[in-house]
């Protein structure tokens, strides 16, 4: 830290007696950071941060919030930024525009050193300086921008390739684990039906016009990486339907390793539908009619069990946090659709924008689509998407016999034709 | 009082009686001091107390709903090869308690030969429970003793031995009320039809207000209909529970045709391993078939034996489909789901899978 | 069965070729006994029952039913009888009032031949001669009675120590389990409690003043074999709280007797919170801080395994059918209550007092306990009774963070005091 | 368009970038093709593909909110000692991707050495997901960043090993609209008191029906205050949500003494073993105490503490308290178990112990 006499121009330093002691300890600093900015960054960071500091003491002092919202955008688009004025203006007047940019990431969030590099420059240029990878929906946030500024620093992150995320009533940013790259236990494409689905319906990101946000969340297993069930009003996890792969020599090596008390302890008992035995020799045997696919078993002997080939996606709607009616985790409404071929791909782009559909024309204003599905019930939903009812949408059939059934019979028939197509594609498939 | 022969008697107020007055002895001395039982045989259970002494209970399925004749005779098997005394069980079979091994087997005999099925112990399908029906109630869809009497007749075999996965208990109810209690399988009445209203009668009969408010979904308002006070129901919210029928008959919620029966599976009481569970529809809209109920036993007996074939040791039939999953539950009972069956109902949501736990 | 011309004192006998039906098969048929009653029975139970044959075969043939209401007491009492008038009287005349006293039998359900005897003298003298044994709420049920019966044969049954059930909105019959008289699983006196609790209220149930009807239920363990928690609004529930009882030798003998992997299968695996692990030895280990007291170990080791010795009662409260809100249990609201000295009882008793006071004063017209405490939330509940928030009243604590805790503070400060009084209480008891 | 050089620049939508371009090589590859995966080390990460090829990943934790001097440094370490490829995870931390193993050491030497603790990966505590406060969002009840600091810097240790029983997750959100997620704790505002209305303003700023639409428990109704329109708040139904406050800033609803933390635990994205869950309040009202929070930190060292001391090996925080019970976790914390702890929203009835389980 230089001293307050020739630093910033020979402005004055604001004092930050409060964020200082946010410098010590192990953790990386983010105060450290600003300060850097501050007193070593572009002109136009050193000004601007400085000020910021200054607003964020304030804050720390008087334990309260001091921006408030308002409407700035780019040529082309309505969303994608979040504008932020100060209130204290008077006080820190060079931060007192200070705009976020959400811009979306490669898909899976990888970088080069260099890419990473010239957002770095065009933020120095433009921006405060700071930037955070990533947001909780998984924007880029390029964090600290003035008004005037904003497009200038769209336009170049733009030509290197970069798009701006959603914000407000819209399609929002979505996230995908890094899954096939990586990943073994990954059952689809994430990058691939990512893009796939947010590139088809960017319109809906970039001009604002839904009832409410609607987020879309890519999880290659049911680890879930990206918190989808919880955190997407459109949650794509991977699965599969044929029997776990089991390696039984690996198994053995498994067993021998770690013991046979803590195998059963670990894999046995811990499968939540008692699915596995362990036999004498130490090989498993696993009851994949029982298996609810959770992922425990294969996540604990990773090199000896593996997911089945026959793999794609189940879907669950209508995951939220708070707001309104209380948390929301997504409902199970696909529970399984292929996705290898291009035609997979097609069915789950269209499915994708027959939900969104679906949102734009029956959401109220401000309601996420899994309040929609709660206020008309989940057969409405069912019925107005044209899918039919699965045991798997629910823990278990319904339980109150307040219900009109008179039509049952017609209902039943329609599950007796699916189960009879269904026979007749498996006989035709073989 | 007692002075004015025509004034009533006032009653004793005994309130409960002490059962230790007809308590057989082994039991009253050892009262609280039991040790283990087992089973010898199926309808038969031995009880070991800490002093080491014995009781044999042998157990015999009724008819419930019993004449006089059929209670004297039990009487006269209970003099004549047991210890006199008796008692009857959360399921109205009759237990005769003896502490004399040697008189259990003449015991069995004397019973079966009356026709007194002996079992219902252990991993059995017990006695069903057994409600009111066309019998004696004055809202029934269904009769009750019949219904009961097709299906134990069908179920007699596995009440005698102790062949399936766990106990299986049955349960039926007679109206939407539903008297009967939660059950592994459960067979009731489902209206289909919003109540039919005769308006002439319902100012003289019905208290209005008490009505209304008895509708779970509100779908009552009062109304003038031909110029007298009535009601009137909104049929698209109506979920024909029959709930406003009791307290106003000329809602007529049965009818011949539209009274159908449900069939619901995975109740239980106990909190045996997993806790308690409210039961779940299988399958709704059979025909109200009597005196036979044939569609009705049918699915009953698909239901039985899937879990009979399939279950693991000790698995109730909830905890059994819990884990193959409701999808192969009705693939192997050849019953289908519905839109029906996603609940609409209160805390509906809870009942949804919010995971991407998946059974295929 | 005698021919039409001789029997019933001439009267024609209805055909009942439906009901004629219900005579085959191996279950003893109500049907045959009714028709004895018919063709054997004492003069009232012929007439009565051939008129209720026919009406039964008319309701079979229209698939309707044909009683209704009315009124029907007995001196000094409201409550107690369920009358039933014919609504086809003019085809069916003897039967024409049908109504059934409920009886409350002894706690366990215990006779003698001798008294049961002396029951079907009393109803062939003055009712149908048919008797339930039991409803579903326990009580004896005396079907078929004319009015002017009812008092004879209620008088006559109250004189050899049998006293009116309840129904319409009243304290209701209960029932217990067999318990303490002859299994080994149970742990209180359901006797002792059933009797005190009932015959303490019995006002209630006499002359009915309360909401709606009130149910209570005794089961010596957790099995429930009286169904309390779903189907009582006072469920009582046997338990203890110290370890449970193994006796390692017969465990030993148990695992050589059914097999290692059996005994892990049914009673390691099962077990909900995976409390339990098989030894090496084929002894086993519970780690009772873990165990749930849900019986199933113990059921199935009925030798090896027992209840520990510190035991008493669990309350839930709430349990009801259908109508209305949906099925409900009863929710835990007391989890444990010692239940063996005088005092104890007293305490239980005082408890059930509270209750059914706070249900007559609180409750609306025909609205259940368990109805009221899900209108006016489970806190609110405890603090009417004074009863402290235990977390073994919930699955787990809430979920939702709509509430207002600014007293937050005061409420743990009771817990505090209430965790150093129960402290201080088990120093003092030591 | 371009021949006017004062219109702006039509955008390219070139909408979610592909990464193929900017994805390790090897990773590229054997895209879809992975075998399986070790952890030689805490922070590191050897993943074997199905054609023998192995990456190895070292993770390292960063404040997220980056100067561009600190992201350069991260950049110069990724190019002198790896392959010049990264990527950030779910959780902000930033991963390099290294195709040696001989590069690995060295890297982690020099993150280290440049203060970027190494670890995160298995059963360790990741970085606390993080969200905005007073650096940046309009409606912050506390800050962030320095939240995320001060847990980060107490649990450190935990971060760079691998001692925990299975992966724990910690999230904080700023406000009650919670951008943070479900957590194993999750550290949270709450507010305790209801808004304080500026009536002078609420008539130009706020669109009253859309703010009383957005009160969950209807407890804003308009009014005329002073002559003006505006809101009132019923304080009784108020449940001090602070859902009305982005809608109607007028309606502020912090206050510096009002505002302050809960704490809930047990909540779980994952669907292994048990479904996913929501957390469960643990302790509310504790105070806003920048910069430290020391409050805060020691609520949450002793629930990491308890958790790391009692749950067996792959249990998550929420699947170890259901095992030995809600009772003995608040006894281990030495937290307090308060009426606020019962549910009292939509569907609290199925989240009350509706059975004879017990824990003792
Ligand atoms: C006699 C009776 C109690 C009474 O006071 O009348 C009784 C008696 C016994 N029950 Fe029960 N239960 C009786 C109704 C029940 C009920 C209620 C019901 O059937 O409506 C239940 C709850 C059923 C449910 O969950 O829906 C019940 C759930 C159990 C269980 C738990 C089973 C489970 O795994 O879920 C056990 C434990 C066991 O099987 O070892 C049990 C165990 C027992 C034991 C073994 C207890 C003992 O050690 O003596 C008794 C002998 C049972 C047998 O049949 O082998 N009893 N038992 C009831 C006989 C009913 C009948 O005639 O069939
Ligand atoms: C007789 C009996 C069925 C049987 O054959 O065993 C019975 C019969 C009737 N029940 Fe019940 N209930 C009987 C046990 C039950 C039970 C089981 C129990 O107690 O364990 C329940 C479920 C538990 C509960 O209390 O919720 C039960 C839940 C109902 C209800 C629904 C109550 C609710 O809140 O959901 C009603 C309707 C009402 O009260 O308005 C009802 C109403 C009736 C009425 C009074 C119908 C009416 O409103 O007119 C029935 C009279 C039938 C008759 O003609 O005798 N009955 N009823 C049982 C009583 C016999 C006895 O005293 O031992
Ligand atoms: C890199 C990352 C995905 C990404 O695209 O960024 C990732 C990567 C892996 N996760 Fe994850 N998980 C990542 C976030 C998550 C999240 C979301 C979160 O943390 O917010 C979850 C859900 C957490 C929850 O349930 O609340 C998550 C739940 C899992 C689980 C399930 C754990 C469990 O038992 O409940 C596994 C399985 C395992 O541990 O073997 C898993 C396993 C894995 C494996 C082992 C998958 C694999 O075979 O490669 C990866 C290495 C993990 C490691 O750290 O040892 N990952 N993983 C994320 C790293 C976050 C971080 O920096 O800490
Ligand atoms: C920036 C970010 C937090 C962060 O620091 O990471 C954030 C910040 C805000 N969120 Fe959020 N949310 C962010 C991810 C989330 C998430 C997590 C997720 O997407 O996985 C959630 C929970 C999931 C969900 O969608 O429900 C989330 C649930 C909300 C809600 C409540 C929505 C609900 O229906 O319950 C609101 C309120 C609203 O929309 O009215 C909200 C509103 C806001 C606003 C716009 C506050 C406002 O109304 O003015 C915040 C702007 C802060 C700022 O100044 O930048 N934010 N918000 C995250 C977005 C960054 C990005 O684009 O990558
Ligand atoms: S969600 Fe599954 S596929 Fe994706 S990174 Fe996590 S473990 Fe791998
Ligand atoms: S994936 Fe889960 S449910 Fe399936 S066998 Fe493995 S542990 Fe059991
Ligand atoms: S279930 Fe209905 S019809 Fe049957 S006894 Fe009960 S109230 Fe009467
Ligand atoms: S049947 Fe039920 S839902 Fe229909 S009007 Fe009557 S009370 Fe209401
Ligand atoms: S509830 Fe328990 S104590 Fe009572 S009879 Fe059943 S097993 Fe025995
Ligand atoms: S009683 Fe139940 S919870 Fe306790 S150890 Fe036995 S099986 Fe487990
Ligand atoms: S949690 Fe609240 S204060 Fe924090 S970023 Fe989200 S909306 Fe803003
Ligand atoms: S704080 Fe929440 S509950 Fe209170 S008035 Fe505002 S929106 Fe309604």
């Amino acid at each position: 830290m230089k001293d307050d006499e020739t630093q910033n121009a020979g402005r004055q330093v604001h004092p930050t007696p409060l964020l200082d002691e946010l410098e010590d300890g192990p953790w990386p600093s983010f105060i450290t950071g600003i300060k850097r900015l501050r007193d070593e960054g572009s002109e136009g960071n050193q000004k601007m941060m400085n000020d910021l500091l200054g607003q964020l003491n304030h804050s720390y002092e008087n334990r309260m919030g001091y921006w408030k919202g308002g409407t700035v955008s780019v040529f082309g688009y309505g969303g994608g930024i979040i504008p932020r004025f100060s209130e204290v203006a008077d006080k820190f007047p060079e931060s007192k525009e200070f705009h976020t940019l959400r811009v979306m990431p490669p898909a899976g969030y990888h970088y080069t050193t260099d890419i990473l590099r010239k957002m770095c420059d065009i933020w120095e240029r433009h921006g405060s300086g700071l930037i955070a990878f990533h947001g909780q929906s998984g924007d880029i946030m390029f964090q600290g921008c003035t008004t005037e500024n904003t497009q200038k620093a769209f336009d170049e992150l733009n030509e290197i390739g970069f798009d701006l995320g959603g914000a407000g009533p819209a399609l929002r940013t979505a996230m995908s684990c890094v899954g096939h790259a990586r990943c073994e236990q990954s059952c689809y494409d994430e990058v691939r039906a990512h893009r796939t689905i947010i590139n088809k319906l960017l319109d809906e990101m970039h001009r604002p016009a839904l009832p409410y946000k609607f987020k879309f969340k890519f999880s290659g297993c049911a680890n879930d990486c990206v918190n989808a069930i919880h955190r997407a009003d459109f949650a794509v996890i991977g699965t599969w339907r044929d029997d776990i792969k089991i390696d039984q020599e690996k198994v053995k090596e498994h067993v021998a390793e770690k013991g046979r008390k803590y195998t059963i302890d670990t894999v046995v008992s811990m499968c939540p539908t008692r699915a596995i035995s362990l036999n004498d020799d130490d090989t498993i045997e696993i009851d994949n009619r029982s298996c609810v696919r959770c992922m425990h078993c294969i996540n604990v002997m990773t090199k000896a069990l593996s997911p089945g080939d026959d793999r794609g996606v189940s879907i669950m709607i209508g995951g939220k946090r708070a707001l309104k009616i209380g948390d929301l985790m997504g409902i199970m409404v696909v529970p399984f659709m292929r996705l290898k071929t291009d035609e997979d791909f097609d069915k789950l782009e269209d499915f994708a924008e027959r939900v969104v559909e679906f949102f734009a024309e029956n959401a109220l204003e401000h309601e996420r689509v899994g309040e929609t599905i709660d206020r008309i019930g989940l057969p409405a939903f069912l019925e107005a998407l044209d899918i039919e009812p699965d045991p798997n949408m629910v823990n278990h059939p319904r339980t109150s016999c307040y219900v009109r059934t008179d039509d049952f019979d017609e209902e039943a028939a329609k599950w007796f034709e699916r189960k009879a197509r269904e026979a007749g594609l498996q006989i035709s498939a073989e | 009082m007692k002075d004015q022969p025509n004034t009533p008697r006032t009653p004793d107020e005994v309130g409960v009686p002490d059962p230790f007055q007809y308590m057989h002895p082994v039991m009253k001395a050892n009262y609280g001091n039991w040790d283990w039982h087992e089973r010898p045989r199926p309808g038969v259970l031995r009880h070991v107390a800490k002093s080491g002494d014995v009781i044999y209970t042998v157990r015999a399925g009724t008819q419930r709903q019993m004449d006089v004749f059929t209670i004297r005779k039990l009487c006269d098997i209970g003099d004549k090869y047991a210890d006199g005394h008796v008692r009857f069980t959360t399921r109205s079979n009759i237990e005769y308690l003896v502490a004399d091994q040697g008189k259990v087997a003449p015991l069995i005999e004397a019973l079966e030969s009356e026709g007194f099925p002996v079992g219902g112990t252990g991993a059995s399908v017990s006695m069903v429970s057994h409600t009111q029906g066309w019998l004696h109630c004055d809202i029934p869809g269904t009769d009750a003793s019949g219904v009961v009497k097709g299906l134990m007749d069908m179920l007699h075999k596995e009440f005698v031995q102790e062949k399936m996965p766990n106990r299986l208990r049955i349960t039926t109810s007679c109206c939407q009320i539903n008297c009967g209690g939660q059950g592994d399988i459960a067979v009731n009445v489902q209206y289909t039809k919003p109540p039919k209203i005769n308006h002439d009668l319902v100012a003289n009969v019905c208290e209005r207000p008490a009505v209304v408010a008895r509708c779970p979904v509100a779908a009552i308002r009062p109304a003038m209909v031909n110029g007298k006070p009535s009601l009137e129901v909104d049929e698209k919210k109506c979920v024909c529970c029959g709930a406003c029928y009791p307290p106003c008959p000329p809602m007529q919620i049965n009818g011949d045709d539209s009274t159908k029966i449900a069939v619901w599976v995975g109740g239980k009481h106990s909190n045996a391993r997993s806790k308690p569970t409210f039961h779940k529809l299988a399958v709704a809209n059979l025909p109200n078939n009597a005196p036979h109920w044939p569609e009705v036993n049918d699915v009953v007996r698909r239901i039985v034996e899937a879990y009979k074939a399939d279950a693991k040791h000790w698995e109730r039939m909830g905890e059994w489909i819990d884990r193959i999953g409701w999808n192969r539950f009705f693939e192997m009972t050849n019953l289908a789901f519905t839109k029906h069956h996603l609940d609409t109902w209160t805390g509906a949501r809870k009942t949804m899978n919010m995971s991407a736990h998946l059974h295929f």
